[in-house]
This record gives structure tokens, C-alpha cells and sequence, in this order.
């Protein structure tokens, strides 16, 4: 055996706690959450009555249904696959909260069936994207439309209203008194936002979905049923779409067919600026949140210094684009600059 | 009825003379809204007022909300409004009176218990009796009819509608109303709707409309179609948007009042509000000045309703007279 | 041993077989079945001329649609550049009172082609997936839209009559409006099916990789691809004003997704290189007859969305049994294929 | 269709070389696939490109199409420089290539699989699709097979892909013809067609440059050789100067026999693998295969032969249709890679990057991803768990790498491939399969392997190992079972087995070709 020197092996270790934490710094989660902070201190600054705890009070109110939905939606986007009919379950939830109230039901019971129905519809569309095999961006602009077309098709255009008040105070009241900041229905989200975030980040099933997102074929390979990740991921956002189209009936005193409509793409959004990516493997919990908070905020503060909902549009459609493009032009340079170093005396012969 | 006395609002907005007005359309880019706001802003600003508009892009009562807190955290003195939901809105605007706000409806109204006073154009029963009689003479008094209604939960719409359906029962028996759809304020909607009607009705002999959008696509699609002068339309538009067709025979006469003074009186409601001349109550009065008629004193009916007047019936001879 | 010419075997069993022809089929049913029920439909006054006018922008966009999905990408902003464009048309006319109307309808288009442009030079250079994108262009393009127009909108009036009456008016009975989406239809489908460029879109969206060892130009088709999609979007938005005359800021509103929904049930696969246009414009004509036909049929107006539903769940499970099943016969084919070389080697050559 | 003479050139090489690379390189990333190739084609002249595996031949031929850049070196066609940047200009320029691969679009019919870019148009510039239709057929008729030009690629098997490859090629009237192994999928009566053709086309005075690792194809058809090893070129000969043996010590660079460090004598312990009478429909069909503890069982045959697939319904990522799979004594249904886990398998698959590793993953999260249930206390994943089993996996496979952080995609490709092996070996299995153990790995790395292999064998673990490269089966199993077409054809013992008995029973044929 022609023996070239035994080469130097570096068996390698873990990074120190230290290298880890400065990878999580300049990470993409610890932009979103920078921005956030970012866009707080200057709202504050410049825009009257920002800072006050009414204002914190109706921003989270109003941003609650993206919040909850993009818990789910996230670990879904990170499979690879994208859930395009939450918007229209909320409705249909709702219509259902409704409809039943007003044949007599008691709120809880049929708040249960909405979330049934949550999980039947997320089963569906789960159904046909792993044992059937559709792509999940057609299967659920199809379902988007069936389960809108149920929710208008249930109450025609008609709304129910009248909820009892002690149900809508669950949604409304104040954690800590009136006045304060906090609504109590926060706490909801922030027990869903622990559970989603420990499924994701903490738990042999979040390696599954990040492993299913990154290389289905190999997962499989691994001993990973992605389609079953796949298909309880659906329910969840099933479930999950059902419990905000409860919070959204109380919460507005009003069961509609439209109730939500347009709302799956703000969800997307703002799992997009959150740092998730569409192809799925990458993204995280915090970040997400904080991308939803971002949205919310500016549309806050925008409204609160009199800016139309139109610059409020651009606004968002904007930090979408640019929160997609800008590291890929980071990375882009960064490797041009690379490869012109790599070239060196090739340099004049370079070309893309 | 308890005055301001909470954290958030500061100073009594009434109290340094200004009066700090918020109208809140159903949606923005609504030519009626228009026209009632841009009289109202001139008002406003006549008496020594700031006036604002804000309000969604689409008509939707979450939309509304949002643009109540807004306006509730930015404490201005008075949101007038224009309802998209009767209760949706409640919790909201039951926040903003508890910061000190006063709460005007007009056009639209919500949950009496939910503001303080509502501007009527009209009465429902004036309005709706006003439109069948017009319907019903240019039909002949017998037939099938239809409605094109705005969104399905307007409440002005719907008592409308109700009022209409009671009258068409007791004094034109051999009127039939066929079908009542909805084109959601939206003119494209309202257009295919009426094209739809039209053609799963093919004995309809007339169409009332009770919003400005909607008569106008009707009238826009009757004018370039076969039905051209065979089905007959009225119901409520602005000069303007149906001169053309008034002009041409689509439509021989339709009604309304003129948002102009709608958003006027609205506008001194709410000065009225600020100024505590009035409080909602049954039988407190105020003046408005600068409206089209000569009227000057309202009075606040029962349920807190100040109504505007009759409708006005727009045909080809006054039509000219009209700009707005 | 005959050979038959793959051209004449089975013409007709490739036509049946097509997912258009199942297409066409269902719309016909459909008209015939309601036309049955209320004569008017099909026949009334205005029957006819709805039939064809009504699906005729949707059609344009489903078009538009369908050459993005077949590059395997996709063009949620399509809505809102055609409720920018009609925007922006009507305005032309109402600030430009003496504007000749062919001109102003070519700058209608052309600032189609403008945001379609952004779209492509977004999406193939900086290869960002194309639903991200125009997700965040559709947002940006309806916000510059409202920004604009504000609470204001373009009336009726303020359209010169010879424009808006492109919107009803009829050749033979045919609404003209109708007219220019087949001839755009008849030119994409042109394009694509017979025009290497067209070829090559279909390449890239089959497999993006081989395109690149073919030597095919994948980011120039992509970008095209998207520009295409403007200028129709921005055509249809021009159209837009012609017919409704009235436009205000939120115009087109929800369309991006019946614009997919339609090339989606026209058989167009939302994973690129299968379909064609004619699908895709036939399914758009299927989603509108539908909606019209709901009422008449005595299905609840509220209910058609839920039929809509239903039927894109249908057709997209319906592609993947007979893409399924193609494959098996394909597989089997092929052992067929190879026996019959032999016997040909041996037998048929002297 | 007809080829045009080109002005007949002398079929000897002489004047101004077609092609000229000298010192090309090329790395990706860490990997450097090209250190200092060479290679020269004269016109009229078929060139034999010959190597191991994970020489650099098919890295060299894409620098060449355009499809790579080179970060180095000399790269002439026709005596003037060139630099392609799209396999576009190298179309251009007269080159045609037939990748490894088969890349066609599945969606397209057979016949715009070979014209596309270049279809032929009508008057109008419209496609003709009729001229197209004969000209696929008059190629087809050429090559002696049948395919309907109007199917689409989709379902095809790789040797008809193959076919519209070399179809393809040939088509595009090249004056340079590059063919990556074309024979790799081809029966013996297409492979006399394909050589008849390109003898045809060298007479026509065109450059031909032929992959291939089977050395009768290449001492009956080619005129020159030129040998790498490693990303570097070795040496070039006539064809008529050197023998076959003499080649593969280039290739090899050393003595066969020390590749491979196989202990000899070890008794084998107790059944672990028991296939039984198991069938796929049209895939394999009665394959029966036992494999003993400590015992390596290699599995030969002809690339497309099935022995991938047997591996993949055993360990149960495909379904089986019927027959039996026993692995210590349980039963596999077959369909659930997560029992086959459990009963003790591990599985190297073939195809490292698609379906051995998740490249995009940190090597620590690849190492601990089969075992992510058993790390789990209380349903939670700790983070210092996964990194204290990765890095002891790591260090006793020595994977070579910066942290465990890095993403394995990093990684080169026989660290990839340790990577993998550590994965599996973390699940202390009983019954390790791997398929192409040493595909892509540099010659270093391959000993190391297959002495890893030899040690786990000798620790008691049952291996059954596939492979295409023979010298590996020979060198390392203890059994050979050999597959042909789907079936079992032969079982050989370590003494039996020699490059003719297994080439035979690989053939199905009683004398070798
Ligand atoms: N795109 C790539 N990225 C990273 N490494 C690569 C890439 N392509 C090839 N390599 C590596 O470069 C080396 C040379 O590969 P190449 O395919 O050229 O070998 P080959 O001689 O054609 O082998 P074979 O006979 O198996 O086809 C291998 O180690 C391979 O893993
Ligand atoms: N993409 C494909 N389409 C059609 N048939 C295929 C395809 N891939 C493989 N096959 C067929 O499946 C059978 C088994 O192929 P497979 O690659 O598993 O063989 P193998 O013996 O493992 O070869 P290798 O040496 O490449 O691992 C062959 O008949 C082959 O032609
Ligand atoms: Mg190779
Ligand atoms: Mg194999």
C-alpha cells in the first residue's frame, strides 16, 4: 500500500456553549426579534399614545388569531408542505360556534364540534397530502374554498350575534385588571406557543418534521414516517384553526360566513418574515412570533399615526420581499466574493 | 350617562373648543361616504373642528373594530360611523364611551345600547314605502320583483327590506318579490348579481335596489343588455352615478336623500354631543346649519334615532339640478 | 406486420383521453342541464352573450396563470395587477380627457408587463421561490393601488363611451371581450405548444436540472414566464374597466386564487410541465358557469364556493389516479415495446 | 437521417488536437474532485477515459459540456481557447455529451426529449412536429430499437432512457461525442449497435471520448486510453500497446490485494438474516439470502440487476408482494423501516446525498437522528445527550470535520459516507446492509472502510454488503450471492468466487462476453 502520511483527523466535538450562543446571535431568529425591537422603540418615540397599555391590549387582540395560527402553520411550513385553508376553517368554525348557539346550544358544546370539525378538516386535508400524495399548495386552496363555501353555505351572508357575555369576557378581559396590558386570553396562546415550541425544538417528533422538511427520501430512510408527521401536523393546524374561530366569534360578538376571510396569506407572511423557509427544514418558534409581532406592530403604530391601510399593505408586502431576498443577496456576495478569491489570475475569465 | 372620567381621557375634548371628529366609513373608496364625509369635513372645520376619516379597505365589521381601537386609543372626542355589523361593533364602541367618547351612527346603525345617537337618513317605513310605490308604478303594479340588497347584514337594509315585504303584502297583492340578493356594496358583485337575477328570473319584471352602489351596476348592466326599458329599476342612487342611465330610459326615477346633509347633521350631532346640548335622550333638540333644505332644528326621537327626512324622488326633469 | 403511424393511432383515444375534453365535456353538461331547467341560460336575451362574456377576464388570468405553473412556479399577484392596471386606465382617461383610447389602453397593458417584470426580475435573479415573492408583491401592489386611488374611484362617466362599450359589445353575437381571450388563448397556446421558446418552458418546469444540462436558458423562461403573466393580468385589468366601467381600489380582489383554482381543475399540475392553456381557460369557464348556474339549478347561491371546493379537490385527485394509472400503462407499454423490437429485427427486415 | 461527411480526416491522430485539457482542477467546496487532469482527442479517434470510481471522469466531462466551471488549467477545442458557461456554448461549439445520469424531462414526449432547444420548424418558425416524428424514427431505426417518439419520457426504463440519450447525441452531428458510461444500462445487441454507430461516426473524422469500466468494451473499441487516478491524470496509451492488467495497475496505483484487509477463517455464528422465496412484481422475483453473524455476505451483479431493491424491501422502505423476511428470529411485514430498526437493522443506502444523509443537517443531528426516540427523557430531547453521541460515534469512525455543527453536506464524500456508517453503527444493529459501501470514496478511504467493515464483521455483526465494483466483492465476502435480471442466479463461496463465475452468473451467460 502506497502509504501517504497518515492524515491529521480532527474528530470533532461539540461547539462550545459560547460559538453556539454567537451562531444564535447573528441568526436569523435574533434579526426578526432585533426588528421587533427595533420597530417598538421607534414607535414609541415617534407615535403618540404607542407605548400605552390599551394600545399593547388591542395589538394583541388583534394579532392573536396570526399568532395561533402560526404556531402550526410553522411546523408545517417546516415539513416542506404549506396549509393554504386555515383562514376559511376559522370561518367555518365560527359559523359553526353560531349556528349551534342559535339552535340552542350551550357555547362549549359547540365550541367542541367547531374544534371537531377543525380536526376532520385538518385530517382532510392531511389525508390527501400524504395517502394520496397531492401537492398541499393545490389540495388546500381547493379546501380553502370547500370549507369557505360550507361556512357562507351554512349562514348565507347572515351573521349570528348575541353571544352570552361571560363567554366573550373569557376573550376580552384584562389579566390583570382593567387597564392593564394583558389580555387574559393570552395565556392560551402562550401555552400553545410552550407546546408547539417544545414539539418543535425539544422533542424527537420536531427533529422528524425538520428532518421530513429537509429530505423526505432520507427520513424515510431514517426510520421516519413522514407522512404520519405530516398528516398530525394538518390536524393540528385543523385544531388550532377551529379554537381561533371560537376566539373570533367572541371576540367580535359575530358569527360570519367571512368571518377571517383573506387571512391565510398574513398568516403565511408573517411565517415567512418570521425566518421560516417555503422549502422547508428551517425556522423556529421565536422568530415566528416575533415576525407576527413585527406585522402587528407596524400595522399598529402605522394606524396610529393615521397611515391608510394601503401603506399599511405595502408595508407588509415589502418586509416580505425583503426578508426573502436580503439574505440570499448576503450569501450571494458572500460566495462571489469567495469564488473571485478562489479564482484569483481567472479572474478577468469569470463568468456566471 | 356618565361622563369621562377614566385614565384615558385626558382633558375634556369639548372643553378647549375643539372638537375632534373621526368618521368611519363602512369602507373607504365608497363615492357615498364621499360625498357625506367631504360635506361633513367642511362642517367641522366651518365650526372649529378637526375632522378625520379613517376606516378599512373592505367592508368588513373587523375591520371596523380595529379602526374603533385605534380611534379609542388615540382618544379623540367623537367617532361618527357607519356600521358594517349591528353588534360586532358593540364591544368596541362600548370601550370607546367608557374612555369618553361620543358615538355617533349614521346611515348605518348598530345596537342602540351600543351609542349615543343615530342619524337616520329617513325612516325605514318612509323609504321602503317609497321605493315599492315608485317600483310599482313603473311596473304597473303587478309582477315579479327583486331585490338587490348591499351586504346581508346591513341593518338598514334589512329593515328596509322588512318593511318593504310588509307593505308589498298589504297594498300590492299582486306584486310577488321573487328573490332578494346581495352585491355586498361592490360593484362588480352587484353587477354579476343583477346579470344572474336576471337570467334565473326570466319573468322579472322589476328590480329595486336600496343602495347607491347597487342601483348604479344594475342600471350600468340593464343599459347595454336586451332589458334595456323591459325590466324596470329603482330604488336608492346618487344623481351622478344615474344620470347617464335616467338619461337614456334605463331608469325612470329612484330616490334618495342627500348624503351632503346626512353627513352634515352627523357632524353636529356630534358637535351637539360634545358640547352637551344633547345627551341621546328622547326629546332633546339641536341645530344644524348648512344643509340643502331649510330645516335647522332636530329633535332626538325615541331610541336616540334623529332623522334627516323624507327621501327625495329623482326623475329626468329635476335630475339636471343635482350635483353630488 | 403493419405500422401504423403513431399520429394516426389513436387520435381519438388521445383526445378522450385529454383532461380538456373531460372539461369541455362538464361545462357542456352543464350548460345543457340548466338551459333545460330555465331556457334563458343558454338562449335568454342575454344568455348567450353572459355565458361567453362572464368567464372572459377570468379566463385571461387563468391563461396567465397557466404559462407561470407550467414553468413551475406560481402568480398569486395576478389579482392585483389587474385591479392596478384597471385602476390606472380609468385614471389615464380621467386626467387625460383627449387620450386616444388605443393608446391608453397599450400603457394599461404595459404597466402590466412593468409589475410583471418586477415579479420575474425578483424570482430569477434572486431565485427567491416564486410564492414568497408574489405573495409579498400582491400585498405591495394592492397597497400601491389603495395608496393611489385613495377613497377615490373612476366612474362610469369618466370613461369615454367608445371604451367602455368594448366591454359589451358583440361581433355576431359574440361579445368581443370574449374574443380577445380566445385570440390571447389561441396565441399562448400557439406559443407554447408550437414555439420552441414555448417547448422550453414546458422543459423547465418538468425538470429544472435537465434544462440547465440541455443548455436551456431556465432564469430567462422563468422571467418571461412572469412578464407574460403581467401583461395578460395587465390586459385583463385594461378589459376590467371596459366591462364593470367602475373601478375602485380593491377591484380583483380574491382572483389569484380562482385564477389558480381554474388552471388547477383545467389540468394544469401545480408541480410545472403538464397542461396546457386551453385547460386552464376552459376550467376557467367551467368555475364562472358554475357559479352562474348554482341558482338556477336551485343550489343556494352560498353554497357554489363549497361545489367550487369540492371540484378542485376533485380534479387534483382525479390527475393523480389517471397520472397513476399512465404510469403503470407506460411501464407495461414499454415490455411491449421492447418484445415488438425484436420481432421487428428479425422478422419484418429481410 | 443522414450523417453529412465533414471533410474526411486521416483516422490517425496527427495536426491540431480536437480537444486539449491540461491541469484542470475543480473542487466543490472541501472535495476536490479535479487535482491536475489531462486529456487530449484527436479526430478520427475513439478515447477510452478510464478510473476508478470517484476519479474525476464524469467531473471532467461536465468541465468540458460547460455545465462546470474549471478553477484551473488549459481547456482548447480545435487549438483555441475556450471557456463554456452554459452547456448551451458547448453546443455550439460541436460537442455533444451523454451524462451518467439519463436526465430527460418525464413530462415530454420522447421525441422532444431529443430535439428540444432545436426542434424542427416549419416555414413559420412553428414546430414541426411530423419532421420531428421521422427524424426520431430514422434514428431510433439506426440505433435498431423501437420506442414510440410520441410517448413521454415518464416510466421509461433507465436503458430506453439511455437510448434517447445516445439518440440525442448522435442527433446533434457533433464533431467531439462524449458518451459517460453508456453502456452501463444496455444489453449486448444495443451495445453492438451503439459501437457500430460510433465506429461510423470516428470514420466520419469526428472525436469521440468513451467512459466505460468494462475493459472488453474498451480494448474493442477504443484507439487510445488515457487513465486517471484521483483527480489527476496518470498516462495515455495506444490501445494496441497495453493490457488490460497493466491499466488497472494504473488505475489502482497499487497491488489489488491490499485493498482489501479481509480476515480469513472466522467461523460464522447464527442466522441473522433469513429471506425467503421473496417477491416484487417486476422488480426481483424467489430471491432467498441468509446471512450469519460476523459472516460478509457480498451481493454482485450488473448495475439494474434489483440488488438495491432486495435491500429495500428487507429493510422496509418498499413494500414486498410476498415470500418471507426473518431477522433474528422476527418477522418483517416489509413497508415499515421503523420494525426493521427495531429488529436490528441498519441500512446504508446507495445514494448517500438523497437518502443516506440529510445534508442541510449538522452531523451531530444526522448521527443521533434514528436514535431521537431513544435520547428522549420524559418525552424531551436534550441537547448534550445528541452531541455526546454523535461525538463518540465520530471519534471511532474518525469523521473528519470542523464540529458536529457543520452541515454534513460539507462534508467530503468519504466523511459523508463514515457519516452515515456512524448513524447507522449508533443503533448497535445486528445485521448492517450496505449498499455500494464505497461509491465516490478516494482510494484512502475505501481501505479504511472496508477494514471497518472486516472489524465489525469480526465483532460478530452480520453484513450484507452490494456492490458493482467486483475486486470489492471478491476481496470481501466471505459468500456472494449473484443476481441477474431479478433473481438469484448463483450462491458462491469465498473459494469459489472469481471475476469469471460471478461475471457469468451476472450475465446468465455460459461463455463471457
Ligand atoms: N456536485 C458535486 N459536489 C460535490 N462533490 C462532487 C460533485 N460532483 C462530483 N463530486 C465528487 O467529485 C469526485 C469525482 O466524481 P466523478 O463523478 O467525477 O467521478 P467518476 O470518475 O465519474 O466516478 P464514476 O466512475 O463512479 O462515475 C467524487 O469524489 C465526487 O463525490
Ligand atoms: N427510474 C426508473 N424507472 C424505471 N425502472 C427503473 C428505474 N430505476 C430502476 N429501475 C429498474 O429497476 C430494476 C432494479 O434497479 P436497481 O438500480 O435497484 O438495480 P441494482 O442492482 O441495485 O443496481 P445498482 O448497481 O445501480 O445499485 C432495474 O430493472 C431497473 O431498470
Ligand atoms: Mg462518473
Ligand atoms: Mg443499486
Amino acid at each position: 500500500m502506497t502509504t501517504t502520511a497518515e492524515p491529521v483527523r480532527v474528530t470533532p466535538t461539540a461547539p462550545s456553549i459560547l460559538a453556539r450562543t454567537k451562531t444564535i446571535l447573528f441568526g436569523r431568529d435574533a434579526a426578526v426579534i432585533g426588528l421587533l425591537i427595533v420597530v417598538w422603540l421607534v414607535a414609541t418615540a415617534i407615535v403618540p399614545n404607542f407605548g400605552r397599555p390599551n394600545t399593547v391590549y388591542y395589538l394583541i387582540l388583534d394579532v392573536l388569531p396570526i399568532l395561533l395560527l402560526a404556531l402550526p402553520m410553522t411546523l408545517v411550513v417546516v415539513t416542506g408542505e404549506i396549509d393554504l385553508s386555515v383562514a376559511s376553517m376559522v370561518g367555518l368554525s365560527s359559523v359553526l360556534v353560531g349556528v349551534l348557539y342559535q339552535a340552542g346550544w350551550s357555547i362549549p358544546l359547540a365550541a367542541l364540534v367547531a374544534i371537531g370539525v377543525g380536526l376532520i378538516g385538518g385530517a382532510l386535508n392531511g389525508f390527501l397530502v400524504t395517502t394520496v400524495g397531492l401537492p398541499s399548495l393545490a389540495v388546500t386552496v381547493g379546501t380553502l374554498a370547500l370549507f369557505r363555501g360550507i361556512a357562507v353555505g351554512l349562514l348565507g351572508t347572515g351573521a349570528v350575534t348575541g353571544f352570552p357575555g361571560e363567554y366573550k369576557d373569557l376573550v376580552t378581559d384584562r389579566l390583570f385588571g382593567p387597564g392593564t396590558a394583558i389580555p387574559q386570553i393570552l395565556v392560551v396562546f402562550v401555552v400553545l406557543a410552550v407546546v408547539f415550541g417544545v414539539l418543535l425544538h425539544f422533542t424527537p417528533f420536531g427533529r422528524s418534521a425538520y428532518a421530513s422538511g429537509l429530505n423526505a427520501e432520507a427520513s424515510h430512510f431514517s426510520g421516519i414516517d413522514v407522512h404520519a408527521v405530516k398528516f398530525w401536523l394538518f390536524v393540528a393546524t385543523g385544531l388550532v384553526s377551529g379554537l381561533v374561530g371560537i376566539y373570533w366569534t367572541l371576540r367580535y360578538d359575530s358569527a360570519r360566513g367571512d368571518n377571517a376571510q383573506g387571512l391565510e396569506l398574513s398568516v403565511v407572511a408573517a411565517v415567512l418574515v418570521g425566518g421560516v423557509s417555503i422549502f422547508g427544514g428551517r425556522g423556529a418558534i421565536p422568530g415566528v412570533i416575533a415576525g407576527v409581532l413585527v406585522i402587528g406592530s407596524l400595522h399598529s403604530a402605522l394606524r396610529l399615526a393615521d397611515v391608510s391601510a394601503d401603506a399599511i399593505n405595502i408595508a407588509t408586502g415589502g418586509l416580505l420581499v425583503v426578508s426573502v431576498i436580503f439574505p440570499r443577496i448576503v450569501t450571494g456576495i458572500r460566495r462571489r466574493i469567495a469564488r473571485i478569491r478562489r479564482r484569483g489570475s481567472r479572474l478577468g475569465l469569470a463568468s456566471d | 350617562l356618565t361622563v369621562a372620567a377614566t385614565g384615558c381621557g385626558t382633558d375634556d375634548p369639548a372643553g378647549d373648543g375643539g372638537y375632534d371628529i373621526a368618521f368611519l366609513p363602512k369602507n373607504l373608496g365608497n363615492p357615498y361616504f364621499e360625498a357625506s364625509d367631504a360635506a361633513a369635513q367642511k362642517a367641522i372645520e366651518d365650526f372649529g373642528g378637526t375632522f378625520k376619516e379613517v376606516g378599512p379597505a373592505e367592508a368588513t365589521a373587523d375591520g371596523q373594530v380595529t379602526y374603533i381601537n385605534t380611534l379609542t386609543q388615540q382618544s379623540v372626542g367623537a367617532i361618527v360611523l357607519s356600521a358594517n355589523d349591528t353588534s360586532a361593533l358593540c364591544d368596541a364602541l362600548d370601550e370607546a364611551r367608557e374612555a369618553g367618547i361620543k358615538v355617533v351612527t349614521f346611515d348605518s346603525d348598530v345596537d342602540p345600547e351600543c351609542r349615543d345617537v343615530y342619524v337616520s337618513a329617513s325612516s325605514p317605513e318612509l323609504i321602503a314605502k317609497k321605493q315599492i310605490d315608485l317600483i310599482a308604478e313603473q311596473v304597473g303594479g303587478k309582477g315579479e320583483i327583486a331585490i338587490l340588497s348591499a351586504t346581508a347584514n346591513a341593518t338598514n337594509q334589512n329593515a328596509w327590506i322588512e318593511e318593504m315585504e310588509a307593505y308589498l303584502a298589504s297594498d300590492y297583492p299582486d306584486m310577488e318579490l321573487v328573490d332578494v340578493v346581495y352585491g355586498d356594496d361592490d360593484d362588480q358583485t352587484s353587477y354579476d348579481k343583477t346579470e344572474a337575477l336576471l337570467s334565473s328570473h326570466p319573468d322579472l319584471a322589476g328590480i329595486v335596489s336600496p343602495t347607491t352602489v347597487g342601483i348604479a351596476a344594475a342600471a350600468r348592466y340593464l343599459s347595454t343588455s336586451d332589458f334595456k326599458g323591459k325590466v324596470a329599476l329603482t330604488g336608492l342612487g346618487t344623481p351622478n352615478d344615474m344620470r347617464e342611465y335616467v338619461t337614456d330610459g334605463t331608469v325612470t326615477a329612484f330616490a334618495l336623500w342627500n348624503p351632503e346633509d346626512l353627513g352634515i347633521l352627523a357632524s353636529y350631532t356630534a358637535k351637539a354631543l360634545l358640547d352637551e346640548d344633547i345627551t341621546g335622550a328622547e326629546g332633546d333638540t339641536f341645530t344644524a346649519k348648512g344643509l340643502s333644505s331649510d330645516v335647522t332644528e332636530f329633535t332626538v326621537g325615541p331610541d336616540g334615532v334623529i332623522t334627516l327626512g323624507d327621501p327625495f324622488v329623482f326623475d329626468a326633469d329635476n335630475i339636471g339640478d343635482f350635483d353630488f | 406486420m403493419t405500422t401504423l403511424s403513431p399520429a394516426r393511432r389513436g387520435w381519438w383515444g388521445i383526445v378522450l383521453r385529454r383532461r380538456e375534453t373531460g372539461v369541455a365535456l362538464a361545462v357542456i353538461v352543464l350548460v345543457a342541464v340548466t338551459t333545460l331547467i330555465s331556457p334563458s341560460f343558454a338562449t335568454g336575451a342575454d344568455g348567450f352573450r353572459n355565458l361567453l362574456l362572464t368567464p372572459s377576464l377570468l379566463m385571461l388570468l387563468a391563461v396567465a396563470q397557466g404559462i407561470v405553473i407550467i414553468t413551475k412556479n406560481i402568480d398569486l399577484s395576478v389579482s392585483a395587477v389587474l385591479g392596478l392596471t384597471a385602476y390606472a386606465t380609468g385614471r389615464m382617461f380621467t386626467d387625460w380627457p383627449d387620450a386616444p383610447i388605443w393608446l391608453v389602453v397599450l400603457l394599461g397593458i404595459g404597466l402590466g408587463t412593468a409589475l410583471g417584470t418586477i415579479n420575474g426580475v425578483l424570482v430569477s435573479v434572486a431565485r427567491v421561490p416564486s410564492l414568497v415573492i408574489t405573495l409579498g408583491t400582491l400585498y405591495a401592489f394592492r397597497g400601491a393601488n389603495i395608496a393611489w386611488a385613495g377613497g377615490d374611484r373612476v366612474n362610469a362617466a369618466d370613461l369615454p363611451r367608445g371604451f367602455t362599450r368594448l366591454g359589451t359589445a358583440t361581433v355576431l353575437g359574440v361579445p368581443v371581450l370574449f374574443l380577445i381571450a380566445v385570440v390571447v388563448l389561441l396565441v399562448v397556446a400557439y406559443v407554447l405548444g408550437y414555439r420552441r421558446s414555448g417547448r422550453e418552458m414546458y422543459a423547465v418546469g418538468s425538470d429544472a436540472d435537465a434544462a440547465v444540462l440541455y443548455g436551456l436558458k431556465v432564469s430567462r423562461r422563468v422571467f418571461f414566464g412572469f412578464v407574460a403573466s403581467g401583461t395578460l393580468a395587465g390586459l385583463a385589468g385594461v378589459l376590467f374597466a371596459a366591462r364593470y366601467a367602475t373601478v375602485s381600489s380593491t377591484a380583483g380582489s380574491g382572483l389569484e386564487l380562482e385564477a389558480v383554482a381554474a388552471a388547477v381543475i383545467g389540468g394544469v399540475a401545480i408541480v410545472g410541465g403538464v397542461g396546457t392553456v386551453f385547460g386552464a381557460a376552459l376550467g376557467a369557464i367551467l368555475l364562472t358557469t358554475i357559479d352562474r348556474a348554482l341558482p338556477t339549478l336551485g343550489i343556494g347561491e352560498f353554497w357554489q364556493q363549497a361545489v367550487v371546493g369540492a371540484l378542485i379537490i376533485g380534479a387534483i385527485v382525479l390527475d393523480r389516479v389517471i397520472a397513476s394509472r399512465q404510469a403503470r400503462r407506460l411501464r407495461s407499454a414499454h415490455a411491449h415495446i421492447s418484445t415488438d423490437a425484436v420481432i421487428q429485427a428479425k422478422g419484418s427486415k429481410p | 437521417m443522414a450523417m453529412k461527411t465533414t471533410g474526411a480526416q486521416p483516422p490517425e491522430p496527427g495536426g491540431t488536437p480536437l480537444l486539449q485539457l491540461r491541469d484542470v482542477s475543480k473542487a466543490f467546496g472541501a472535495v476536490v474532485a479535479l487535482a491536475s487532469a489531462e486529456l487530449t482527442v484527436y479526430r478520427g479517434s475513439i478515447h477510452a477515459l478510464v478510473g476508478e470510481n470517484g476519479a474525476g471522469k464524469s467531473t471532467l466531462v461536465k468541465i468540458i459540456a460547460g455545465l462546470y466551471q474549471r478553477d484551473r488549467g488549459e481547456f482548447r477545442l480545435d487549438g483555441e481557447d475556450v471557456d463554456f458557461d452554459s452547456t448551451a456554448r458547448s453546443k455550439d461549439a460541436g460537442i455533444a455529451v451523454i451524462y451518467q445520469e439519463p436526465t430527460l424531462f418525464p413530462d415530454l414526449s420522447v421525441m422532444e426529449n431529443i430535439f428540444m432547444g432545436r426542434q424542427p420548424t416549419t416555414r413559420w418558425g412553428g414546430l414541426d412536429r411530423s419532421a420531428m416524428r421521422e427524424r426520431t424514427s430514422a434514428l431510433f431505426r439506426r440505433l435498431g430499437v423501437t420506442i414510440d417518439p410520441d410517448r413521454p419520457a415518464l416510466g421509461l426504463s433507465i436503458a430506453d432512457q439511455q437510448i434517447i440519450e445516445i439518440a440525442k447525441a448522435i442527433s446533434l452531428d457533433a464533431k467531439l461525442l462524449i458518451m459517460d458510461e453508456p453502456t452501463a444500462a444496455l444489453s449486448g445487441v444495443e451495445v453492438d449497435r451503439l459501437f457500430t454507430i460510433a465506429r461510423a461516426l470516428r470514420d466520419e473524422g469526428r472525436g469521440l471520448v468513451f467512459i466505460s469500466h468494462r475493459f472488453d468494451e474498451i480494448f474493442d473499441l477504443c484507439d487510445r486510453i488515457t487513465v486517471m487516478r484521483d483527480g489527476s491524470y496518470v498516462s495515455t496509451h495506444e490501445t494496441v500497446d497495453v493490457t488490460a492488467a497493466e491499466i488497472v495497475t494504473r488505475m489502482v496505483g497499487r497491488s489489488v490485494e491490499t485493498l482489501f484487509p479481509k480476515t480469513e477463517g472466522i467461523t460464522p455464528g447464527e442466522v441473522v438474516l433469513d429471506v425467503d422465496g421473496l417477491n416484487r412484481h417486476g422488480v426481483f422475483e424467489d430471491v432467498s439470502i441468509t446471512v450469519r453473524a460476523g459472516e460478509i455476505v457480498g451481493m454482485a451483479g450488473l448495475v439494474g440487476a434489483g440488488r438495491s431493491e432486495v435491500a429495500r424491501a428487507v429493510f422496509g422502505v418498499d413494500q414486498y408482494d410476498s415470500g418471507t423476511v426473518i431477522v433474528g428470529g422476527s418477522r418483517l411485514r416489509g413497508g415499515d423501516p421503523r420494525a426493521a430498526i427495531k429488529a436490528g437493522i441498519a441500512f446504508v443506502p446507495e445514494d448517500r446525498r438523497r437518502q443516506g444523509l440529510l445534508v442541510d443537517l449538522s452531523v451531530g443531528r444526522n448521527i443521533a437522528l434514528v436514535l431521537r426516540r431513544r435520547l428522549a427523557a420524559w418525552g424531551l430531547i436534550a441537547r448534550h445527550r445528541e452531541d455526546a453521541l454523535a461525538a463518540r460515534w465520530s471519534r471511532t469512525l474518525q469523521i473528519k470535520a470542523r464540529d458536529l455543527d457543520v452541515e454534513a453536506g460539507t462534508l467530503s464524500g468519504g466523511n459523508q459516507q463514515k457519516a452515515v456508517i456512524a448513524k447507522w453503527m449508533a443503533t448497535k444493529p445486528r445485521l448492517l446492509i450496505i449498499d455500494e459501501p464505497t461509491r465516490g470514496i478516494d482510494v484512502g478511504t475505501k481501505t479504511e472502510v472496508h477494514r471497518l467493515l472486516d472489524q465489525l464483521a469480526q465483532e460478530g455483526l452480520a453484513i450484507l454488503m452490494i456492490s458493482s465494483e467486483l475486486p470489492e466483492v471478491l476481496g470481501m465476502s466471505d459468500r456472494v450471492y449473484v443476481m441477474s435480471e431479478g433473481r438469484v442466479t448463483r450462491e458462491l463461496r469465498r473459494d469459489e468466487a472469481t471475476s469469471e463465475t460471478v461475471m457469468t452468473a451476472a450475465t446468465r451467460m455460459e461463455e463471457t462476453v
